[in-house]
């Protein structure tokens, strides 16, 4: 009980330095959290479907990108930006709504590379409909509300709801049935888990969140166009982030997206090399922390815990990756779980 | 649309099918066998391109000569990598994330060795191309590459079939588990298998450098194409492999004649088609 | 006593290959039905497509009268059938209370306060109320298997069937098992219960079928099956029962 | 929020070790951050010019050509002391900042957001790619700042952008008619069958009209006229078609990829036109590389060459010097994108030297009166345009050689254009 009401209060102080950093801040400063509470959203959006349900989704900027045209095509019209947002993370909802029953139907990496292939026949469509801008996109009209600040505010609020909301399923029914599915989607259906609808269902309120990401983002870039809305990198990006942070907790995203938006930034300076230092140490940290940093934070955290046995239960994922250096098999097989799920594949 | 013009287009479907074959059937194995996304497919395809490009230029080495020497050193570095990095990974979450990783590293050593620019590999050959009946024409490059293509592609066969080691892999790809009661190591047989699927890229790269001319960014156009012969032959087939490859090649050919700017997008097209009709593609796994 | 499900002339290939011909039963309500068979007689297919997570390529099931055959799982599921797997498949990453409570929800369709309540029975039904907040994957085996019964009762199920509960337990685990068996029968639960082991199907069922190479080729009185000379062929190299 | 705390899965050693990379990067980032900040108002010790360039994407290899030149061009003002500034009384030197950006957009807003922010940059150098422009007019509108473009971009919003220049030097309207206008000069009135395949990209409906306005303008007649995609793997069909139209002047417009594999299709079909012009796809020097002795008589649409005649007086600079420094320092073959690239740093040093102060918005209303002789030619902004000579260039020898430039223009026309071309083999 302590440690809760504890991180509720750190939660409030955290919100209200980021509500008050626009009034003593200015530029740079607001820029790079403007950029993190983006990766933030978005990396949470893509744990809600993969951590409480199991959707490895390697097409997640789909969502983004398709909410971003909305966005500027509602915007454009001249309602207001926020509504626009709002337009346009509901049309993505709508959309991956209409997907699901299609790709349900795949599991594990096969739903991995179906979502991939859609995210791309998408980005070769946009940069051939005419009425899309082709690959030039589409250009957001110099809205009135247009600041850093007010991007800034609008970022994180997007960051709160793309926490709180999975933190709420979680809570919820629908979450435990999700945990389920994610665990083993065969057996939740046996026990009337009605797991199609709970896959689509999460699928959609992560869609929905990227969605508003891809509102946001359009917000404050002014532009779209299909080779960012649609990118394979911003998918993985937002998959980095998860499983550095840690997959199945809600500190972990945060975590590996300031991790992921810090290394950014600090590696700017050095152009030419940037990018090998940031696979190197990624690849690095999945390593030597196969848990994610959220373990970093744990390990930390450990002397102000006191045991506790009659409390709730703990958290319920240990993070996912191991490495079985010294696995009690000598003969095991090292990717097990991706060839159960393989092998369970539903035709 | 004359008979002699179709034919041509037909030969040069399927000799193009070949060499995408051979592109996916390195990818194809991984899966079959490891149930493992190779990410890191299109860029060792480039990093061989590379290779080849800079033993050509310093010392002159017939390219495709030089790709069967690169074969041991790419098999031994498939071997190693399996063993020592993506092998240790448990999830496909964190092997897909050490993929990408990988992929960004590689991609930024080939800038960093060889910059940007374009490269290519001209031989005395790359040029010819001979008449057949009718007035159709044939790229003597195309088809060394298709006729290699097969070789390597039924070679691989040969050894699914017919070796201790390819039964060893089939085992694994149907059940580790099993086949580690029959005393096969599936680590082992894993390592191996990668190794093998990077040898068959040094190849496929040797075969590429002599046809296109390469920079950094190809990687992800080699990924997407073997991703989309893999899957519409099947995850896992040699057979399905070389029938994917060749109906890719096939459909990129003829969607010409609709209208060039829809050729790069057929493939995707069918391969959006197959995954949700018959996810399975046209032939199984290796197990069926 | 009324016939709560029959199977009528169930087919199932596999790539050409019958796991299962023209099976043919009922089961009486309140009974504990013993299926037996060596292995491979298609046991394990039998319960899926009752289940409806395989679906029969001839013939079907009708579950009071009706007939259930091509019905999703979950559906099949609330109308009170119920399986438990041969490997134990809990929900590895969620803790025991959580893999109960699922199916309380959804299984059985209870309000959450009802089935909080209901899940912490359960769980001290089969007696793991000791280890309510462990993570189902660092159970031990007959742990899980336990936790597995627990999810497959979760769903409220008036027909249940045990997919070979005993197999690799040992006997103090088996008299365990056992136990729960009993009491369920005796709370009215119908119960089709697979198994290789034959000593405590025949001490415990009403009714036992054999089945063979995908054929049902006995159906009857434990005791009368016991001495039945097919019975034995079949076993025969197999078990010494 | 609870935390598990049954992690095991690591030491302590491993978990400081990464705690310390982790804190060191952001302490590192941080600490740049601080030593970068505010600028001192009086007599800076460097100008600061800003760039986003592409070193790890897809436009890696031209913006790396472009960066050189940069750089280049920065050391030889800075070897002259620097720009004069009236403001201050005294030269200062420049000091040219970029960060990478793989053209990804995300990535390039934020980069010129962070130059103008945190580096708090007199002016900016832009991105090649039409797309780039888009996305980069915004924020040169934003902050008024005067913004080079490399990116050329015939469109209202970029052309008439106030702090935007968009791709000054060059205009593709004014140079698609060089063929003709080569062709023409040799004096013969056959050969008028024109072919034109252009890759789809954003601009290519307007590529489309500039060539096809160009042909009929001196006398052409489209035969043939198709778009492809990039990476297209077989072009069987167009060949054909253009050999079934016995096409006498091709113009393929596709990068080098495209351009080799089209190339060697047509010496397998036996396609062999009088001349082909394929732009883009034969600048570089790795088209003879991958193409051997096939690759050559193709010519190019190139708007500088080292041999062209003219300098910069004043920082002592010339074409010759730039080519030679280049293939020194890389190890490659000169581009003809150096010499607009190092243009782009004398003509702000030069802006920053009229305006007389370091002020945004008064450098950029001096752009507009630069005039004078650069590494292209002698340049003179006419409606916010650059216009520099027009040439013809072809491979011949393995090496690429002006061919054709018009009368009034003092570059020297070293090599008589090959034409029709020789049949394959």
């Amino acid at each position: 009980m302590r440690l809760k009401s504890k991180s509720i209060m750190f939660s409030i102080v955290f919100m209200f330095f980021i509500i008050v950093i626009p009034w003593i801040l200015q530029g740079y400063p607001l820029l790079f959290l403007l950029q993190l509470a983006i990766n933030i959203a978005f990396a949470q959006s893509w744990n809600l479907g993969f951590s409480y349900a199991g959707l490895l989704s390697l097409g997640h900027a789909l969502f983004a990108g398709i909410s971003g045209y909305v966005t500027v095509v509602i915007c454009n019209m001249g309602i207001p930006i926020y509504i626009s947002i709002l337009i346009g993370a509901f049309t993505s909802m709508l959309f991956a709504v209409v997907v699901s029953p299609l790709l349900m139907r795949l599991r594990a990496i096969y739903f991995a590379i179906g979502t991939l292939i859609l995210c791309n026949a998408f980005q070769y469509w946009f940069m051939h409909w005419t009425e899309a801008g082709r690959a030039l996109g589409l250009r957001l009209r110099m809205y009135p509300e247009y600041s850093l600040s007010n991007c800034y505010y609008l970022a994180w609020i997007v960051a709160f709801i793309a926490t709180v909301l999975p933190w709420i399923i979680v809570k919820s029914k629908l979450g435990l049935a999700a945990l389920s599915v994610r665990d083993d989607v065969d057996r939740s259906e046996a026990i009337g888990v009605p797991t199609l609808l709970v896959k689509t269902i999460i699928f959609a309120i992560s869609a929905f969140i990227a969605g508003l990401v891809g509102g946001v983002r359009v917000a404050y870039l002014l532009i779209i166009e299909p080779t960012l809305a649609f990118s394979f990198e911003q998918s993985l990006w937002a998959t980095l982030a998860v499983v550095l942070g840690g997959t199945g907790t809600l500190i972990g995203p945060i975590l590996g997206a300031a991790v992921i938006t810090s290394l950014q930034y600090a590696l700017m300076n050095i152009p030419e090399l940037s990018m090998l230092i940031t696979g190197v140490m990624l690849i690095l940290i999945i390593l030597f922390l196969p848990r994610g940093l959220i373990s970093i934070v744990k390990k930390i955290l450990q002397p102000l815990r006191k045991p506790n046995t009659h409390a709730r239960p703990p958290q319920r994922d240990q993070g996912t990756i191991k490495v079985l250096s010294n696995h009690k098999f000598p003969f095991s097989d090292c990717s097990e779980s991706a060839v159960k799920d393989v092998c369970s594949f539903e035709h | 649309m004359s008979p002699s013009f179709l034919l041509q287009l037909l030969i040069n479907g399927i000799l193009l099918g070949g060499l995408y074959a051979l592109l996916g059937s390195g990818l194809s194995l991984c899966f079959g066998v490891m149930k493992f996304f190779n990410i890191l497919h299109g860029s060792f395809t480039l990093l061989s391109c590379y290779f080849i490009y800079s033993i050509f230029t310093s010392t002159g080495l017939d390219p495709i000569i030089a790709s069967v020497i690169l074969i041991p050193a790419y098999f031994f570095v498939g071997f190693c990598l399996r063993r020592y990095l993506i092998g240790r990974l448990a999830t496909l979450d964190a092997v897909l994330i050490v993929g990408f990783s990988l992929t960004t590293v590689l991609r930024n050593i080939v800038l960093l060795i060889w910059g940007a620019r374009p490269r290519g590999v001209y031989t005395s050959y790359s040029m010819l191309a001979f008449d057949v009946l009718g007035g159709v024409r044939i790229s003597f490059i195309y088809l060394l590459c298709f006729i290699i293509s097969l070789v390597g592609l039924f070679s691989l066969h040969l050894v699914l079939k017919k070796t201790f080691l390819g039964i060893a892999i089939r085992a694994v790809a149907q059940d580790p588990e099993m086949s580690s009661a029959f005393g096969v190591n599936p680590s082992l047989i894993k390592d191996l298998t990668f190794g093998i699927s990077l040898s068959f890229i040094a190849l496929t790269g040797g075969l590429m450098s002599t046809i296109y001319s390469f920079d950094p960014t190809l990687e992800i156009v080699f990924l997407t194409k073997a991703i989309c012969v893999v899957v519409l032959g099947g995850l896992g087939s040699v057979l399905g492999t070389i029938v994917g490859g060749v109906v890719l090649g096939l459909a990129e050919c003829f969607a010409g004649i609709a209208g060039a700017q829809y050729q790069a997008f057929v493939g995707t097209v069918i391969f959006l088609i197959i995954v949700l009709i018959k996810p399975k593609g046209f032939f199984g796994l290796y197990v069926e | 006593m009324s016939v709560l499900l029959s199977i009528e002339k169930v087919s199932k290939s596999f790539g050409g290959i019958w796991a299962l011909r023209d099976v043919t039963f009922d089961v009486h309500e309140g009974d504990i039905v013993g299926l037996v068979g060596p292995n491979g007689a298609g046991k394990t297919t039998l319960l899926k497509i009752c289940m409806n997570l395989l679906r029969p390529s001839h013939g079907f099931i009708k579950y009071k009268g009706l007939k259930i055959t091509g019905l999703s799982p979950h559906k099949t599921c609330k109308l009170g059938i119920s399986m438990t797997n041969q490997i134990p498949r809990p929900f590895k990453r969620m803790n025991c209370f959580e893999n109960v409570l699922v199916g309380c929800l959804f299984g059985a369709g209870l309000k959450r306060n009802e089935a909080e309540r209901e899940a912490e029975t359960i769980l001290e039904k089969v007696f793991l109320s000791q280890k309510k907040y462990t993570i189902a994957g660092e159970l031990t085996v007959f742990e899980q298997k336990l936790l597995d019964l627990a999810i497959a009762l979760s769903t409220a199920p008036k027909f249940l069937m045990l997919d070979e509960p005993l197999a690799g337990s040992t006997e103090k685990e088996v008299a365990q098992l056992v136990s729960i068996i009993k009491k369920l029968r005796d709370e009215g639960t119908t119960i089709l219960w697979v198994e290789h082991v034959l000593s405590e199907v025949i001490e415990n069922c009403d009714q036992m079928i054999v089945l063979n190479e995908g054929k049902k080729i006995l159906e009857g009185k434990p005791q009368e099956i016991v001495n039945d000379t097919r019975f034995i062929e079949a076993y025969v190299g197999e078990e010494n029962a | 929020m609870r935390f598990n705390l049954s992690g095991k899965a690591f030491t302590k050693v491993q978990a400081v070790v990464v705690a310390i990379i982790i804190i060191s990067a952001l302490i590192g980032g941080v600490a740049y951050y601080v030593s970068r900040s505010g600028p001192s108002k009086l007599a800076p010790d460097y100008i600061l010019i800003g760039a986003t360039v592409d070193l790890t994407g897809p436009n890696a290899f031209v913006e790396s050509i472009f960066l050189y030149a940069w750089k280049w061009a920065v050391e030889k003002v800075n070897e002259h002391g620097g720009v004069y500034v009236k403001e201050y009384g005294k030269k200062i030197p420049l000091k040219l900042i970029y960060y990478d950006d793989a053209s990804d957009v995300s990535k390039v807003v934020s980069n010129m957001e962070t130059l103008v922010l945190k580096d708090n940059v007199l002016c900016l150098l832009g991105k090649t790619g039409p797309l780039a422009a888009t996305a980069t007019v915004p924020i040169a509108e934003k902050y008024r700042i005067p913004t080079f473009g490399l990116a050329y971009y015939p469109d209202e919003t970029v052309m008439n952008s106030k702090y935007y220049w968009s791709r000054p030097f060059e205009s593709y309207e004014q140079h698609s008619s060089v063929i003709f206008r080569a062709i023409n000069d040799l004096g013969l009135t056959t050969n008028r069958k024109v072919a034109i395949l252009i890759m789809e990209d954003p601009l290519t409906a307007k590529f489309f009209n500039y060539y096809k306005n160009a042909a009929e303008q001196y006398g052409f007649d489209v035969v043939y006229i198709e778009p492809f995609t990039i990476l297209t793997s077989d072009y069987t069909v167009m060949i054909t078609s253009m050999k079934e139209r016995s096409a006498d002047i091709l113009v393929f417009l596709g990068i080098a990829p495209d351009a080799t594999t089209f190339w060697r299709q047509c010496k397998v079909l036996n396609y062999r036109p009088k001349i082909a012009l394929i732009v883009l796809g034969a600048r570089t020097y790795g088209w003879i590389e991958s193409m051997g002795k096939d690759g050559e008589y193709v010519c190019t649409l190139d708007f500088w060459h080292p041999t062209y005649p003219y300098k910069v007086i004043k920082y002592g600079a010339t074409c010759q010097e730039l080519a030679e420094d280049y293939e020194k320092d890389t190890g490659e073959k000169w581009d003809s994108s150096l010499g607009e690239s190092a243009d782009c740093i004398f003509i702000f040093a030069d802006a920053i030297e009229k305006a007389g102060c370091l002020d945004r918005e008064k450098v950029n209303e001096a752009m507009m009166h630069i005039e004078g002789e650069y590494l292209c030619g002698y340049l003179k902004f006419i409606d916010r345009h650059l216009p520099i000579p027009d040439v013809l260039m072809q491979w011949q020898g393995g090496e690429k050689r002006v061919v054709w430039a018009p009368p009034d223009v003092p570059v020297p026309v070293d090599a008589s254009i090959v034409f029709p071309l020789p049949p394959w083999d």
